[in-house]
């Protein structure tokens, strides 16, 4: 029995503990059954879903770079019917905090969406995706733009009872503006980091790695810009942040939550280590013990005391 | 399962100039695996903590030992994270996720045929030993480079295990002289002559197993469909999780209705039917 | 004697090839000189130097992340009249290709500077830093609003003759917005890219790494990202480009070329590998020879041959 | 300059607790280092590509052989780097920067005496070594943790060159309990005392040289300056470049004028007159 009080809220949405597993690199929850329980996770978010069924991009769509990953899986997904029908009365039985994942190319589509899921559903929460840059203009515009991306919360927000999370991009000039923006369309919290922007070139080929050119880039390589974007919306908003970007270790876990974020997500960590949300969880209520903090709650945000910035 | 592979062997296979390494590893691994499915594993020992390169990489079962609680790698050095895993030495040891993916399925009587092209032949190796243990009659279909390859690659090994052999390379320096699907081809069309004379209407019991490019596998399974033989092949693709979890490694195939769908290679496959591969898209 | 021909040109200042070193990480030309001997580079580029003299931050001013670093130098440089007086009478006797890099917190400051720096300096272009993530405001005005960074580039060529290289940062929603701003402004070239804002928390002080809380990430970390805004903006201008981020070997750099980059430049790589900007050069010659090209200058974008992005 | 030293010498410095390690380094740089510069070495054998971690450590040279052609370095596990350092074995080969930075002054004639704190006392061994050559009188303060620090971090080398010392430790476990400025003020004012009487204006031709933490090196400083002696002191920063290239490793000074200035420690440094040092700002 731990002496730290792991347990976390979200607006409307409990947590055993702050470790979550990210969108996209986690399936729909029963892939790493054998590597990592999932009644052991603070929650789980699945696999981003769109209206329509979707085959995706071609491959290579997988480019590895310096402690990072490239992918243009491009939302690949069963779609919504085939998600309610097939997917979602397995997923809701999962014993943890499971967490739908939402994309759109219209506000349509995630009005459709939103309204198709609700508490009854069995559901935690809903990340809206307003960030993959992966498929062309997919998501990307109301991902940049201020005003779209406080349009589609809103618009999501009153077709579902269930808690809202928006996910932001990191590819903005701004991310404070966004985060601001999403508060005021009424979001519950802010995932931050979607993946940034990137490509590769195959020097012998003298052609783009990826099979579309682009793709986004995750992994140990973008925790420093994560981090900072954490720090800097924590500042901005009351709104709790889910912090993810990188996270492979629970030193890295502990850096999100003391920037600020409430609870932390791993998704590329995964692939390096499928065992890593465990060892993150252990490593943050040790740390938590040999600091001397009764609850996890107390980390959130305490490397901004003191400092002038 | 997840475990900590301990090296207890790592040598040059071959040829140093063929860059094909050995790799042995010892865990509990070996007792769950069956021939086809793969590994992925980390190139560096477990404590040292570098993220980059970030991801781990898929080698095949190339031989497994239950009673020895051993599995045999055979790999090239093909780029960055092969070329650190070569450092690797004696006692070290690696982060392992395994036995990943299903394998190939063993007929219960009958030939089975392998068609190796170039280090297909790995995976190739294990498969044979289950078959002949479960007496099946194998004979093997291997082209290569040339004479040196096919021996670096393990010649002797199969030798040993004295199944039937049909070597090919692209130079003659070894076997016939050409691509490995042109002796196939000919063996089929003899086969079939015979089973005509007897009056049987198909090759009877012949399943073949297939690894190598894509372009080969992909003629491999063009003749099998023409001579009425089933046919696996096995698939390769960049892997991330390595679990069915991300979705990077998918190949197109073609369901009953014949439309096209996507499957995981890491998870449903590596190894597929050959008809159900719709190989212009995968390749 | 090579048989490829590696000399190249960036509007009115030709390179005896395409190599450069990336401002603020060569100090003033001399340093690496034990290491890398500068009449083997293309040219080098200054540490960056505003009007007035400025000590910058407090230590630490550097972190390292995975595969990448984070700096808050905060512009530390001798100021112009100290440049003139102290640093340019030896800087423009190095056997290279000289490039000043000058920051500024205003538009007068930068007219200040590029008045007093003409092609008579011996210097060979002048590269306008409007991306200095560093120092609080710092250039961050200007390196994110299209508008600003042309009136600044706009300001500065009408007061020098020496070519103008705009460096921009990657912290923007649109790059190739800002590439265009620059171009109708009057640039010569740009520069890709500038660090991308990042940071650090050091759990066991739990607070930030770096004495000034943020810090420009620079490194194999970012090179996608680099790889991925030459790519976009080779497509939307017509400037030359000089590519950097993350620049470490001679693939690295290839790279950078087949995306669109007519030159490229070293930063970290230096001191990853004091040696790098000189085995980059030599794997750049051999990669053409292998390649069967005569001159470098045909890979310069070769990678968007029979694309359609 | 740059060169491959090819590791001769890894192993445990005393007592494993205290995760001390000795590396030798078989190259040139030994010919040209002097007491006091330093190194960059990379901490992965220069045939793994990885970039994961990306910096050089600065290490100081602990021992110059120059004509073994062997550079010694004493380091604790710190952090990631070191640690992967430590895995380095025998006949791998480093990527070595240096030597960096300006040393120690050797004073032509007199006393030279060593104040250490911590692993500071590395560097300073290959300072003894000089002077003893040169015909100094050497005496070394060396505080440390406790005995066992103290004996895991060189102490039977150091009384094997016969120097006078006095140790300090903060348990009393060995030497005096407390911090080894007291030691040295001690020294110092009993020296004094014995000029005063011989009628001297000054404590004569003695001057210390101190590397540790850099609170122990500010009250060192303050020490000498009360009594007149001149100090040297060596400070540390994270490094970048290693070169003075990056501005990443100032500390602050004041000028003649008393100006506050900046200098680059890996090249204007480490070493430093310590009434030059801003301290507060340093550390
Ligand atoms: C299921 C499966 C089983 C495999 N079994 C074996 C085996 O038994 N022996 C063997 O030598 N190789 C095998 N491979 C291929 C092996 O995974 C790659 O050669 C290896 O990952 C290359 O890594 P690298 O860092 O050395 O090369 P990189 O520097 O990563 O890339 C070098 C080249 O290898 C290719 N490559 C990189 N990653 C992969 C990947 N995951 N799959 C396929 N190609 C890749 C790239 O296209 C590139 O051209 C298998 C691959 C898969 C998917
Ligand atoms: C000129 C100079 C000479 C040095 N000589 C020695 C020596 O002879 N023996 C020895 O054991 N150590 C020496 N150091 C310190 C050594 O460089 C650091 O301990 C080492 O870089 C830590 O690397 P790491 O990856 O293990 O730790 P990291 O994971 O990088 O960091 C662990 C801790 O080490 C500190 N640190 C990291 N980098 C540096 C750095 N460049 N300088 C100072 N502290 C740092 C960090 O503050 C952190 O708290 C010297 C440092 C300098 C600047
Ligand atoms: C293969 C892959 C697929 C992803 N798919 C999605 C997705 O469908 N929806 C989404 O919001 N984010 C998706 N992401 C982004 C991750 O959820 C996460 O925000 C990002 O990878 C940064 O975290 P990491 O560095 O821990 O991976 C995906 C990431 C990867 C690597
Ligand atoms: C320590 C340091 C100092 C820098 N100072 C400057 C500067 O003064 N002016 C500037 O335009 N860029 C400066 N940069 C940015 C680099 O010139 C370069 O654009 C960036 O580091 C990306 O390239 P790299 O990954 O190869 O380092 C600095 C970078 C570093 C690491
Ligand atoms: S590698 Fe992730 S789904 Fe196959
Ligand atoms: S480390 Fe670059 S200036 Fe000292």
């Amino acid at each position: 029995m731990s002496l730290v009080d792991l347990a976390t809220s979200i607006e409307g949405m409990t947590l055993r503990n702050p470790v979550l597993t990210s969108s996209g690199t986690y399936g729909f929850g029963e892939e790493y059954a054998a590597y990592c329980p999932v009644e052991a996770l603070g929650g789980i978010t699945l696999k981003g879903i769109t209206p329509q069924p979707r085959l995706g991009n071609s491959v290579p769509r997988l480019a590895e770079t310096p402690a990072g990953l490239l992918n243009s899986v491009g939302l690949e997904n069963p779609g919504l019917e085939e998600f309610l029908k097939s997917y979602l009365p397995k997923v809701r039985k999962l014993p943890t905090a499971v967490i739908a994942n939402i994309s759109g190319f219209s506000l349509e589509d995630y009005v459709e969406m939103a309204r198709a899921l609700q508490r009854d559903s069995g559901l935690a929460a809903l990340e809206v995706n307003i960030s993959c840059p992966n498929v062309k203009h997919g998501g990307m515009h109301f991902g940049t733009d201020p005003k779209s991306a406080e349009e589609v919360i809103a618009a999501v927000k009153v077709e579902t009872n269930l808690p809202i999370i928006a996910k932001l991009s990191p590819n903005v000039t701004d991310i404070v503006g966004m985060a601001q923006a999403v508060q005021r369309g009424g979001a519950d919290a802010v995932s931050l980091i979607n993946t940034l922007l990137g490509m590769r070139i195959d020097i012998d080929q003298q052609r783009p790695v990826l099979a579309n050119t682009f793709g986004g880039l995750s992994g140990p390589a973008i925790l420093p810009v994560a981090v900072r974007m954490v720090w800097q919306v924590s500042q901005a908003i009351d709104l709790p942040i889910i912090g993810m970007g990188g996270i492979t270790t629970w030193q890295d876990a502990v850096e999100f939550l003391l920037a600020g974020a409430t609870a932390v997500s791993v998704g590329t960590g995964n692939f390096v280590n499928p065992q890593a949300p465990l060892e993150i969880i252990q490593g943050i209520e040790n740390y938590c013990e040999k600091k001397g903090l009764a609850s996890v709650r107390e980390l959130v945000g305490l490397a901004h005391k003191g400092l002038v910035t | 399962m997840l475990t900590e592979g301990q090296v207890v062997g790592h040598e040059c296979f071959g040829d140093e100039a063929q860059r094909l390494r050995r790799l042995v590893l010892k865990g509990p691994i070996a007792k769950s695996a069956k021939p086809g499915q793969f590994v992925a594993i980390q190139v560096q020992d477990s404590r040292v903590s570098s993220f980059d390169p970030l991801l781990r990489r898929p080698i095949s079962l190339a031989q497994i030992s239950p009673d020895q609680d051993e599995i045999t790698l055979l790999y090239r050095i093909q780029g960055r994270g092969t070329e650190i895993l070569a450092r690797v030495r004696y006692g070290e040891s690696l982060s392992v996720m395994g036995p990943l993916g299903k394998g190939f399925s063993l007929p219960e009587v009958g030939e089975l045929w392998l068609v190796a092209g170039g280090i297909g032949i790995f995976p190739l190796y294990a498969l044979a030993k289950s078959a002949l243990a479960q007496g099946l009659r194998v004979r093997l279909f291997w082209g290569g480079e040339n004479q040196s390859f096919l021996e670096s690659a393990g010649l002797s090994q199969w030798q040993a295990l004295g199944v039937q052999m049909h070597l090919s390379t692209l130079d003659g320096s070894l076997g016939q002289k050409g691509l490995v699907t042109e002796e196939l081809q000919a063996r089929l069309s003899q086969l079939l002559e015979q089973t005509k004379q007897v009056g049987q209407s198909s090759t009877g019991q012949i399943n073949v197993a297939t690894c190598g490019p894509a372009r080969m596998m992909q003629a491999v399974t063009k003749l099998c469909l023409e001579f009425k033989v089933p046919v696996e092949v096995s698939l390769e693709e960049r892997m991330g999780c390595a679990v069915g979890a991300c979705l990077g490694c998918i190949c197109t195939l073609t369901d009953e209705r014949g439309t096209l769908i996507h499957k995981k290679i890491c998870q449903d496959g590596p190894v597929f039917r050959g008809e159900e591969v719709v190989w212009d898209v995968s390749c």
